[in-house]
Formats: C-alpha cells, sequence, structure tokens
C-alpha cells in the first residue's frame, strides 16, 4: 500500500543526526568543511522530505513501524498533514546554513564550527523527529534534542551574557520537558502503552477523570512553555536576542513552534477519545493569544536593538497563532496552521537581514544604524519587506495568515478578537517606522555605516532569496492554505466545536 | 496503602519534585539551582519505577532464579533514557556555569544581576 | 523562605497530588501498566529477542529507536561542551571591527581577528596555541602518593568489571550505558589522580572525532543492516539467534565506548 | 456580459513590472524614464482596448488565484472600474511629464519615481479589483508605496508627515480589513455584485457594524471629515506626488472604495431600508462646507488645494450616498472632473513655486502678468470648481442637484449652493490677486532663450489638462468619452437584483 518514499520515514530523521556525529570526524583536516557538509546533509534530507510529502499528497497520511514491530508493541512513525511541516522546515535550514558560513568569521574561531554545525544538525534531526513520532515517550526524547542544542546554540555566539541567557532558558526548558515526562508516565499508567493512537482509544475508554486532567494540563503547560506563550514567555527575548543571528532565525522560526506541533499532538491525542470539554480550555488558548499578541507588540515598540525588539516580536505572532487554534474555526486554524510556516519565512528575513547589518557595521541599534539603506540596499530592502510582511500587511505572505485568523475570529463570532487581532498586529508598526525611517530617510552617524560594503553573496543570497519568497506567497498563499485545508478539516470535529 | 485515597507512594513523588522546584526558584546559587533541578528529574524518574512495579515482583530478567509476576520491563527503559537526558542537561549546565564563573567571576544571580 | 517561590511551587504540587491520586493502585497486578504492551513482551520477549534481560531487549529491540535518539541527545551535550567559547581570556581586540554598540548587550561576540586565516593550521598547531592559554592545571589538593597508587592499582580492574557488565549485559541487569558510565568513571580518577595528560593519551587525540559518533554510527549501521535483513529499520531477524545476538554486542560495544568517550571529552574540555 | 480575458489582470502587472525596472535600471537617466513612460503607454493602451468593449455592457473578467474555495484573486474590469482606470492612466501620462520637469536636479530620483509607478499601478488594480480581498490587497499597498513619496524631502517635517498618513490609513486599513472579513462571513462571498452582496438575514446589528468599518476604512482615504487630518499635513512632498496622489490616486481610491461599499456590497435596495446612508450624506454634505470655510483661511496655497480637495471629495461620497440613479452619475463623473480640475491646479502651484519660489496666496500679486498660460488654466479650473456652465464642474452640480432633487433631499440644494459660494469665496481672491494686483517686487525675469514662462515639461501637462476640463464640460454626453462610460456604470448599479451587470 505504502508507496517507494514510505521507507525513507526513519531515513529522513536519522539523516541529519548521523551527519552530526560525523562533522567533527569529516570537518578535523579544515573545520570549515563542516559548514559545507552540514549544508549537503540538509539538502539530502529537504530532497527525502519534498519525496514523503508527495507520496503523503498521493495516499495520505501513513505510518512506518520501526523494527518491523506491530503499531503499539514497538515504536511507530506518523507522518500526517501536520508532520508535512518538515519539508519547509528543511527548505529554510537549507537556505539558512549558507548564510551562516561568512556569517561565523566574527562570532568564532574556526575550530568551533565543526560542533557548531553539528548543534544545527542536531536541532534539524530533532524537530524533524519531533514532528513524525508517534510515540509518545520518542516526542519526548526528540524535545530534549531540540531544547539540548538549542541551548548550546544561545551560548555559542557570546561570552558570559550569553551564558547566563542560555542558563535561564535551560532551567525553564528542563522544567517544561519534566512536566511533559511526568505527563507521558501518568498517560502511560493509565492506558499501560505509549503509542499515541493506542492512549487515545485507553483514554476513551477511561473517560475523564481528575488524572486525566492534570496530565492534560501538564502537557500544555510544557509546551506553551516550548512556545513562549504569554506567561511564560521570559526566556525568550534574551536567548533569541544574544544568539547569533543564524541561530536566532532557527530559534524564533522553527524551534519555537515545536511547542506549537505538540500542542496539535495532544489534541489529537486527547480529542480522539472525546474525554474533555474543551470549550474552556479554547477559551484559555484564545485570551492567551490575544494577550501575547498585543504584549509582544507592546514590548517590542519599546526596544532599540534591532534583534530584540525581532525576539519580542517573535512573542506576538506566536499568540496569532494560538489565538487561531484556540478559535477552532476552520478558517482560523487554516491560518495558524499556514502561520507557522509563514512566520518562519518571515523571521528568517529578518533576523538574517539584521545579521548581515550587524556583521556588517558592528551596531545592533536603531539610532547607530540611520542611514543604512544607502551603503546596504538589498539587505534593507528585505528588512523593509520583513518588516510589512510580519505586520500582515497586504502584498506579503503575513496578511493571508492575519485574514485567514481574523476571518475565523468572526465566523467563531469572537468579535472582539478579531479586532484585538488585527489592530493588535499594527501596534509593531510603530517600531518598523522608526527603523525604516532610521533605515532610509535620516543621515548615517558612524562612519562604520556610511562606509559599509554590501554581505558577500553567501550571505546576501539567502536573504534576497528569503525576502522575494514571502512577496510571492502574499500573492500565491494559496499553495500551502489548499495544503493544509484538508487536515484541517478532518481534524476539526475532534475540535470540541 | 491507600490511606484516606492517596497512594503514599506517588505521594512521597510529588513532594520530591516540588522540593526540587522550590530549590530551583528559590536558591539564588546557580550550582543550587542545578542541583534542585536533579532532584526533580530523580523524582519523575521515581514516579516512573514505582508505577512499573508489581506486588512481590522479580526484576524481569528470564533466568532460572525469577518467577511469575515480573515488573514491567518498560518503565525500566524509559528511565534508563531519562537517566542519559538528565545527564546530558546536567552536562550543558555545568558548562555553562563554568563559562558564568569564568566571565563573571560569581555564580549568585543576585550579583550577577549588579554587573553591568 | 521565598513566600512567592513557595506560593508557586504550592500552586504545582496541588495539581500533580490530585492528579496522582487518583492513579490506579501501582502495585495491583491487574493494572493496565501490567496487562498491556508490558505482559506481552514477557511472554515473547526471550522467543522474540532471544535476550534474558527484558529490560535490554526492550532497550535495544523493541524500542531500539528510542535508546538511538538517546545516543544522540548524549553526543548533543557533548557537541554543546565543545561549542561554547573556551577559557575566560577577555575579549582579544582582534582585526574586526570592534563593537562600538551603545546597547548594554556587546554585540554578542568573540571577534577572533582575522588572524585565524581560512586554511587554519592544522589541529595540532590550533591545539598548541590553546595549551598557551591553558595553563598545566593539576588540581589544587596535592595528591597523596597513597590515593595514586590505588588508582594505579585498581584501574584495571575496574576496566575488567565494565566489559563484564558490558557482556553480560543480556542476561544480567547490566549493558552499553553502564559500561560506558564506568569507562568514563575510571577516565576520570586518572585524570585527577595522575594529572590531565596523563589520562587525555588514553584517548589518542586524532582517534577522538571518530571515537565520540561510535554510538549513533553503530546504531545507524545496525539500524541499515536490520533493514537490509527484514525490510523494517532496526528490524532484528526473529529467527537468525546468532544475528540477534551480534547486532545486540555491536550496539552495546557502541554505547559503551561512544558514551565512554563522550563523557570523559565532557570531563577534559571542563577542567580548561 | 461577462468574457474571461487576460486584459484586466495585464494592466496593474504590467505597470508592476515596469516600476520594478525603474528600480533595476534606474541608475540611468534615459531607461528611468523610458520605463516609467512604457508602464504609462502600455496600460493607456490596454485600457482603451478594452473600452469599446465596456461601452456595449462588456465585463472583461480574470480569476488569478483561488486561496481557499470562494476567497481568491480576481480581476474585473466593469465600467465603473474601466472609468476610474481611465481617468488614473491618462492623468499619470501627464504627471510623469510634469514630474521629470519639476524633479529636475533633485536626488532620490529613481526611488522617487520606482514608487510613483508602483502606486499608479496600484490604483488600476483597485480599480479592476473583482472582489473585496483583492480590492483590500491594493488599497493596503498603496499605503506602502505612498510613504516613501510622502516622507521624499526626508525633512523632520515630512517624517512627521508620514508618521500621521501611515497611523491614519493603517487604522483605517484595520477597520476595512475587519468590515471585508465580516462581509465574508456573512455574505459568504465577497465577490462585487452589481446589486450588493450583504442582506437583512445577517441582522441589522452586523450590518451596521459591517457598514461602519467599510465606510471608516475607505473614508480615512476619502478624507471624510473627521478622518481627514492626514491629508493638509501630507501635503510637504513634493508637487508631482500631491497633484497625483493626493488629487487623484490615494484619494480617489478612497471614495471609489467608499461607492463599491454602497453600490456593490451593500446594494441600493437593502441601504434604503436599513437607512445608513442617510448619516452618511448629512457627513458629506457637513464636510462639503466646514471643509470649504477652513480653506478660505488657508494662507498657503497648497493647503487651501488640499482642503478644497476635501471638500470636493465629499461631493462623491454624497452623490453615492443619496442613492438615485443621477446622483450617481453626478459622483461618478465627479471622479474625473475633480482630477482633471485639481491636478491643473495643482500643476500651476508647482510651476509657481518652482519658477518663482513663491508658495503662499499672500505672495503671488501681478503673477499673472508673469505666467499668463499657467494662470489662465488655473482660472478655468476655478471657473469649473465653482460650477460655472461649459465647465466640468458644472456637469457634476447640475446632477448632484437633480440627484438631490429625485431623492427629494432639497436640503442637500442649499449645501450645493453654499458650497459654490464658498469656492467662489477662495478661488477668486487668488485670481483676483493674480490679475488686478501689482506685483510686489518685479518677478524673476524670463531665463534667456526660454520664451515660454516655465520649463515646456511643466507647462504642457497644465494646458492639456485645463483644456480636459472645458472637453469634460461640452462633450459629457458624447459617446465614447467619460460621459458615456459613466452612464454604463450607474446603469449597471442599479440593475434589478439577480441580473447580471
Amino acid at each position: 500500500m505504502t508507496g517507494p518514499w514510505a521507507e525513507a520515514l526513519p531515513w529522513v530523521i536519522v539523516l541529519p543526526l548521523v551527519g552530526a556525529a560525523l562533522t567533527p570526524a569529516v570537518a578535523v583536516r579544515h573545520p570549515r568543511v563542516a559548514g559545507f557538509w552540514a549544508w549537503g546533509v540538509l539538502l539530502v534530507t529537504a530532497v527525502l522530505a519534498s519525496g514523503l510529502v508527495a507520496e503523503l499528497l498521493a495516499r495520505g497520511p501513513f505510518s512506518y513501524e520501526l523494527g518491523g514491530w506491530a503499531a503499539s508493541y514497538g515504536i511507530e512513525l506518523r507522518f500526517d498533514h501536520f508532520s508535512a511541516w518538515v519539508l519547509p522546515l528543511a527548505v529554510l535550514f537549507v537556505v539558512i546554513v549558507p548564510f551562516s558560513w561568512r556569517y561565523l568569521d566574527h562570532v568564532m574561531p574556526d575550530e568551533r564550527r565543526p560542533p557548531f554545525y553539528a548543534l544545527l544538525l542536531l536541532n534539524a534531526g530533532g524537530m524533524i523527529g519531533f514532528c513524525v513520532t508517534g510515540d509518545l515517550f520518542n516526542l519526548f526524547v526528540f524535545t530534549e534534542v531540540v531544547s539540548l542544542s538549542s541551548y548550546a546554540l544561545v551560548a555559542v555566539g557570546g561570552r558570559g551574557l550569553a551564558a547566563f541567557a542560555a542558563l535561564k532558558y535551560l532551567f525553564i526548558g528542563a522544567v517544561s520537558s519534566l512536566l511533559m515526562l511526568f505527563a507521558t508516565a501518568q498517560l502511560f499508567v493509565l492506558t499501560g502503552s505509549l503509542n499515541m493512537a493506542d492512549v487515545s482509544l485507553g483514554l476513551g475508554e477511561i473517560g475523564s477523570g481528575t488524572a486525566v486532567m492534570v496530565a492534560f494540563a501538564a502537557f500544555a503547560v510544557s509546551f506553551m512553555v516550548k512556545a513562549a506563550m504569554f506567561p511564560v514567555h521570559v526566556w525568550l527575548p534574551d536567548a533569541h536576542a544574544i544568539a547569533p543571528s543564524p541561530v536566532s532565525a532557527v530559534l524564533s522560526g522553527m524551534v519555537v513552534k515545536v511547542g506549537i506541533v505538540g500542542m496539535l499532538r495532544i489534541y489529537q491525542i486527547y480529542f480522539g477519545a472525546e474525554v474533555l470539554e474543551l470549550g474552556a480550555f479554547n477559551l484559555a488558548l484564545v485570551w492567551l493569544g490575544a494577550v501575547s499578541i498585543v504584549m509582544g507588540a507592546f514590548f517590542a515598540i519599546f526596544q532599540d536593538d534591532i534583534k530584540l525588539m525581532l525576539a519580542y516580536s517573535t512573542i506576538s505572532n506566536i499568540g496569532y497563532i494560538v489565538l487561531g487554534l484556540g478559535l477552532a474555526s476552520p478558517y482560523a486554524v487554516i491560518g495558524a496552521s499556514v502561520h507557522v510556516f509563514n512566520h518562519a519565512l518571515i523571521k528568517a528575513t529578518l533576523f538574517l537581514a539584521a545579521g548581515s547589518i550587524i556583521h556588517q557595521t558592528g551596531f545592533r541599534t536603531l539610532s547607530d544604524l540611520r542611514g543604512i539603506a544607502r551603503t546596504m540596499p538589498q539587505t534593507s530592502a528585505a528588512m523593509a519587506i520583513g518588516a510589512v510582511s510580519i505586520v500582515g500587511l497586504p502584498p506579503t505572505a503575513g496578511f493571508v495568515c492575519k485574514w485567514y485568523i481574523a476571518l475565523g475570529a468572526f465566523e467563531a463570532n469572537q468579535a472582539p478578537f478579531g479586532f484585538a487581532l488585527v489592530f493588535g498586529a499594527l501596534f509593531i508598526f510603530i517600531y518598523y517606522i522608526r527603523m525604516l525611517n532610521a533605515f532610509y530617510f535620516q543621515k548615517p552617524v558612524h562612519d562604520e555605516v556610511a562606509q559599509a560594503s554590501e554581505t558577500p553573496w553567501s550571505m546576501r543570497g539567502p536573504v534576497v532569496l528569503l525576502a522575494s519568497l514571502c512577496l510571492i506567497l502574499g500573492v500565491l498563499g494559496g499553495i500551502p492554505l489548499n495544503f493544509v485545508e484538508p487536515a484541517v478539516l478532518d481534524l476539526l470535529p475532534f475540535w470540541g466545536q | 496503602m491507600q490511606p484516606f485515597g492517596l497512594d503514599l507512594d506517588y505521594v512521597a513523588v510529588v513532594v520530591l519534585f516540588c522540593v526540587g522546584l522550590y530549590m530551583l526558584v528559590a536558591k539564588s546559587n546557580l550550582l543550587k539551582k542545578l542541583l534542585g533541578l536533579n532532584v526533580m528529574e530523580t523524582a519523575v524518574f521515581a514516579f516512573i519505577v514505582t508505577a512499573g512495579m508489581v506486588e512481590g515482583g522479580d526484576p524481569p530478567i528470564m533466568v532460572a532464579g525469577t518467577s511469575a509476576p515480573f515488573a514491567s520491563p518498560i518503565p525500566h527503559a524509559m528511565v534508563l533514557t531519562g537517566i542519559v537526558v538528565a545527564v546530558s542537561v546536567t552536562a550543558v549546565a555545568l558548562a555553562l556555569i563554568v563559562q558564568i564563573h569564568a566571565h563573571f567571576g560569581t555564580i549568585e544571580i543576585d550579583e550577577l544581576k549588579e554587573l553591568p | 523562605m521565598r513566600p512567592w517561590s513557595l506560593l508557586l511551587v504550592l500552586l504545582v504540587a496541588l495539581p500533580l497530588v490530585a492528579g496522582v491520586a487518583t492513579l490506579p493502585p501501582h502495585d495491583a497486578p491487574d493494572a493496565p501498566i501490567h496487562t498491556q504492551v508490558g505482559a506481552l513482551y514477557l511472554e515473547r520477549g526471550v522467543a522474540e529477542t532471544g535476550m534474558k534481560n527484558m529490560v535490554t531487549a526492550v532497550l535495544l529491540n523493541y524500542r531500539g529507536f528510542d535508546t538511538f535518539i538517546e545516543v544522540v541527545v548524549i553526543f548533543t551535550a557533548l557537541a554543546a561542551v565543545l561549542a561554547l567559547p573556551k577559557g575566560s581570556a577577555p575579549v582579544p581586540k582582534g582585526s574586526a571591527p570592534v563593537p562600538k554598540g551603545s546597547a548594554p548587550v556587546p554585540k554578542g561576540s568573540a571577534p577572533v581577528g582575522k588572524g585565524s586565516s581560512p586554511t587554519s593550521p592544522s589541529a595540532g598547531a590550533a591545539r598548541s596555541r590553546e595549551d598557551e592559554e591553558r595553563p598545566e592545571v593539576a588540581s589544587d589538593v596535592p595528591v597523596s602518593p597513597v590515593v595514586r597508587f590505588v588508582v594505579r592499582l585498581l584501574a584495571p580492574f575496574i576496566a575488567m568489571f565494565a566489559v563484564a557488565m558490558l557482556f553480560r549485559g543480556h542476561i544480567t541487569p547490566g549493558g552499553g550505558f553502564q559500561a560506558a558510565a564506568v569507562f568514563a568513571a575510571i577516565f576520570i580518577a586518572l585524570g585527577l589522580a595522575l594529572g590531565q595528560d596523563r589520562a587525555a593519551r588514553l584517548v589518542p587525540v586524532d582517534w577522538r572525532p571518530w571515537l565520540q559518533g561510535v554510538a549513533p554510527l553503530a546504531f545507524a549501521l545496525v539500524a541499515w543492516i536490520g533493514w537490509r535483513l527484514t525490510g523494517a529499520f532496526l528490524g532484528y531477524p526473529i529467527h537468525d539467534h546468532t544475528a540477534q545476538e551480534a547486532m545486540g554486542f555491536v550496539l552495546e560495544i557502541g554505547i559503551a565506548v561512544g558514551g565512554g568517550v563522550i563523557l570523559a571529552r565532557v570531563f577534559l574540555e571542563m577542567e580548561t | 456580459m461577462e468574457v474571461v480575458d487576460v486584459r484586466p489582470i495585464l494592466a496593474p502587472f504590467v505597470s508592476f513590472l515596469c516600476a520594478g525596472l525603474v528600480f533595476g535600471f534606474g541608475r540611468s537617466i534615459f531607461w528611468r524614464r523610458f520605463f516609467t513612460f512604457l508602464a504609462a503607454f502600455i496600460k493607456m493602451a490596454l485600457v482603451l482596448s478594452m473600452l469599446p468593449g465596456t461601452l456595449q455592457g462588456v465585463v472583461y473578467v480574470y480569476q488569478f488565484v483561488e486561496f481557499t474555495p470562494g476567497i481568491g484573486i480576481g480581476f474585473r474590469a466593469d465600467a465603473y472600474g474601466m472609468f476610474f482606470s481611465l481617468v488614473s492612466s491618462t492623468l499619470w501620462v501627464f504627471t510623469t511629464i510634469y514630474a521629470i520637469g519639476y524633479m529636475q536636479g533633485d536626488r532620490d530620483r529613481v526611488r522617487f519615481f520606482g514608487f510613483f509607478a508602483l502606486c499608479v499601478s496600484t490604483t488600476v488594480g483597485v480599480a479592476f479589483a473583482e472582489n473585496l480581498l483583492t480590492f483590500f490587497l491594493f488599497y493596503e499597498t498603496l499605503t506602502i508605496c505612498t510613504y516613501p513619496l510622502v516622507v521624499h524631502a526626508e525633512t523632520r517635517e515630512a517624517l512627521r508627515a508620514g508618521r500621521i498618513y501611515l497611523t491614519y490609513t493603517l487604522i483605517g486599513g484595520g477597520f476595512a480589513l475587519v468590515g471585508a472579513v465580516m462581509t465574508l462571513n456573512a455574505a459568504g462571498t465577497l465577490t462585487f455584485a452589481a446589486p450588493g452582496i450583504l442582506g437583512l438575514e445577517s441582522g441589522v446589528g452586523t450590518l451596521a457594524v459591517i457598514f461602519l468599518c467599510l465606510i471608516i476604512g475607505f473614508g480615512v482615504k476619502a478624507a471624510v471629515m473627521p478622518l481627514h487630518g492626514w491629508l493638509p499635513i501630507a501635503m510637504v512632498a513634493p508637487t508631482p506626488v500631491s497633484a497625483l496622489l493626493h488629487a487623484v490616486a490615494v484619494v480617489k481610491v478612497g471614495a471609489f472604495g467608499v461607492t463599491r461599499v454602497i453600490y456593490n456590497v451593500f446594494g441600493v435596495e437593502l441601504l434604503q431600508q436599513l437607512g445608513f446612508a442617510t448619516p452618511l450624506a448629512l457627513l458629506a454634505g457637513f464636510t462639503i462646507v466646514a471643509a470649504s470655510t477652513i480653506a478660505l483661511t488657508q494662507d498657503h496655497l497648497k493647503r487651501r488645494l488640499a482642503y478644497s480637495t476635501i471638500s470636493q471629495l465629499s461631493y462623491i461620497v454624497l452623490g453615492a450616498a443619496l442613492l438615485t440613479p443621477l446622483a450617481a452619475t453626478a459622483a461618478v463623473l465627479h471622479i474625473a472632473n475633480q482630477a482633471f480640475a485639481k491636478i491643473t491646479m495643482f500643476f500651476v502651484v508647482g510651476a509657481i513655486t518652482r519658477t518663482t519660489g513663491k508658495k503662499y496666496v499672500s505672495e503671488i500679486d501681478g503673477i499673472g502678468a508673469r505666467m499668463p498660460w499657467s494662470m489662465a488654466a488655473f482660472t478655468i479650473a476655478s471657473l469649473s470648481f465653482v460650477g460655472v456652465p461649459l465647465t466640468a464642474g458644472f456637469i457634476t452640480k447640475w446632477y448632484l442637484a437633480l440627484g438631490a432633487l429625485e431623492a427629494d433631499a432639497w436640503w442637500f440644494v442649499l449645501v450645493l449652493i453654499a458650497s459654490s459660494l464658498l469656492n467662489a469665496g477662495y478661488f477668486f481672491p487668488i485670481l483676483h490677486r493674480a490679475y488686478f494686483r501689482p506685483a510686489k517686487e518685479p518677478w524673476p525675469p524670463l531665463e534667456p532663450g526660454r520664451h515660454f514662462e516655465t520649463p515646456k515639461t511643466l507647462l504642457i501637462p497644465i494646458v492639456i489638462c485645463a483644456a480636459y476640463v472645458l472637453l469634460l464640460g461640452v462633450t459629457a454626453e458624447v459617446p465614447g468619452m467619460p460621459g458615456s462610460v459613466a452612464q454604463v456604470a450607474v446603469e449597471s448599479f442599479f440593475a434589478p437584483r439577480g441580473v447580471g451587470p
């Protein structure tokens, strides 16, 4: 029944992980080779992922029993519409890695490149595994791979301060992983199995009880921490601002989405069992999402450092996605799922562009970067396009999702949240006006800015490519939307509507 | 052992978890916070292993000496994996703490806050 | 006692206690944990995997993928430790643009100047440059000759015990991870007792990059073989016990050596 | 009768392409001008090629992309869209000529002309939008593209004007987005249909909120009174920008949006039942009078023209809000009449500032002698605004009065008369100073070797536009002229429900 590509499911996870294990060995003579090696591994992974997505389109969701054991007997990998997020993830990695080749010249000595690229590959492999696994404990282990590599990637660039931000991230992340393990153990005790489908059936028989509710709450809190939602977002701004720019692009764009995909998986388990009446939880999600949007935008306005501002705007955009999921109406959920990808794309553009500017001039604050557009036209244009799309103005990808989530809000007749969504995001544009004015319409103050030259092509290529993707997806937004729609429609009956 | 409806073994695990959480949250020394984290990890592993135990069960090793009611092997496998995760997290945390100490000269949160 | 943290802890404790209290009593033999998948493993374990120790069977065979990702986690820890900036040397004023950002957050980069030319000198030379920065750090407390002698005397026996534990993993409690831990313990004991570089010679420098990755590579190899033999990733041929045992041992050795080297290397890096 | 045709999308697409090329090859003056003109002529050609079809009631449709079933980007060149794009593309040609002359020696001309071309291509996109989503998409893109033009001078004042402009228009955009989303939610579709897509079944409350949001959303750019704040401040932009954007493109998009909402989203019968149109008409009436009175007090030439624009735009809103065929014709026609008249005035003011450096009304005594041609054009435009027969302005006022009587809102006629007097009140003093006041100090003499008062590139557009004002006045009913296209458009608005346009 399954096509040839279904065989590649485990290898798409294992390839980056094994690639990482080999990176130090491959790059022992010339540390710089690690960058090209990582890029090659990710390219092959992207090809495998596209094959898997093609298989998904052809035959619908499919699963793969590891070790030949039947599903609940051994571990089962399950590739469904939400795990299709693996393909854009791999593609974004393939675009970001070339940027880091030249960017790292100022960030670290050459001998520390192999472990850096090993961490990047581990991060990618961990995220791919997380999206594909169908086993609860396996989910926990993959989360650990992703989190551990993220903690280190944050601290790789700076000195003491970066280590301190990374440690804060580590403590909060470790506690949230422990909560997830605790919840997994509880479900294991209740249902005797670790396979998600089995657990869902088991829960169906048990019916709702406090243990089931507490396990759900523990999962929810754990994934909220991973997704940096409002009350537990404190670790994100420092971590993402201090990390080197390609790492910030990966963290803000994709690692944060691990929380969202995790939330979706738990939705699938709990709603499959129709165990919990989720109206109350949806409402809580909607409120948390709305508050995250406004709060993230509000804090972003007062930052002077570009990357710190971009980190806060991540919190605001995660608020979008959560608001969309919480609204539980078809359009809102479609908008939210597509925003998972669009936000990764836009945030990667912004962070890489900001990274190139910091790389060339050494400055990070708006007041120092006045008049940069004259000397770095393409990068500033990419920054402008990213700014316009992160706020969700029409010709860009960000608008498509904002439109659908707003539509969903009114469809679920939650009008006030529709208004909050539309105007909450405009808040952040106040910062972007300041940024665009500073870049384009003011005279340079420092001579580094006046004489800055455009970044070399290995850095400028990805930035320009991502910026044009933002525009293209703004107009051709239909492709991801039509892809996600069937998945959402067959998941919605679960949604506690 | 079900005094007033509570399973004491599980409650003990939760108490240990909360002790660890308190250490992590309240202590100002980074190393003590890390120890708190380890206590929490041990608590969760204890929870998993006690869940797998059966009345008068032998270790799940099919050799001469062991008899019928075996403890379930899956929790043990989970805990072994969990311990290795705990080790890795602790290793990275220690590396970061060494880094902070090297740069700032102290690992007390209060002193770190005053530095530039 | 900080009231706020107490409040937080209570906030977390109450739901957990409530949740845990309503779980089925754990000792009861009819609890789902014992009737579901666990029971199947106990029944058919020996026949299907040829291993007596069910925990190792679950670890390597039934849920082998978990352990594979497990080994990757420990490798991540090593990569993390290696990737972090070394030593406490203040930020050297390289020729790269000196950070002048007025924000409190420094540029977040240790700009090592253009000195390290793209084709950096071979690993050896790079190592020597690093050594100058790092004076020979013997442990502060002088190690008494008694300890040094005992450690040198016992080291081989501990190694023997580790190897025994490794190979008996199928029958008695033991296996790859435990052996790795013991190897690392020996390495660290020697490191402390006899000084850094003596212990470092245990793990030859130019072998290190390969030895570190041996655990995930062993798993990948066995998985590929399993795929060739049984058509399923990491699949053990059920009826061919010798193949099972061989694959099991390769994995155990891989984990032991890989894990041991990783833990030892982490200790070495921490020392600087 | 709907015909699938690629031209409705080709027009905006080609101009976007050329705008991109202007950015790309902007360094060399020749290529920059070449691509700007190329964009203008191709667009003009495409629009004109569709004109004969439109006159027979043919509507060219092109579904570009479908996001999810029922929501997508589509283009539809119906009569009203054709009318608006006809006006904007003709004026784009003249303004480009003028801008080249005016921006001589200015810096950052690549950015200027690139965004200039982008803006006008978005206006065509708005004109041909088939549904509210495409309309909104181009509506907001216009906001983004005009920002760099408003802030072109890069002075502190220009940046402040830009900030205010963005705040107004983005908040307006937010309301428009909410309105559009609620319409889709209530009506199930967004496509503009002649008799309107909303029905009473979605409840008066929601309909009221939708109407409010859409009118606020588009009213910001139509500069209806409480939302007009940004227009006078944005006059700090260079004159070609003020001329094209604030007289034709940006503000007309707002007015165009309001009429689309009234005719193609709500539909005439529904609005009559709901009665939302009357408060809008009152507001428009108030804006006409209030803006004109403020214009009296403005000494800065361009600010006076800005307030006059605000009051003229409300003519269109008023015409649409009266919900009668004659008033609708007035509204549609006024888009063209006001555009040509106002653009002439802006050109003249620009020419005056360029040649004599004078910006204030009090400073231009006796300019009639120095710049006879420009002041003649200015006079024609003023007469048109006052509504003297034979000029375009007269036709709008005539139809508007008839429309008001048809809607038996006789007091609107009083508003019209008052506004004509006020128009006279703030235009005739300018003419009086120009012709009958001796110059305070001698005007700078003609540069040697130039026999006309201003460079030819400024003068030609002025004269042509003034001629157009007269032409529109005289030939309103002749087929093939904008007047006839307006007739076809109005018939489509008032076609009975269910019959296709």
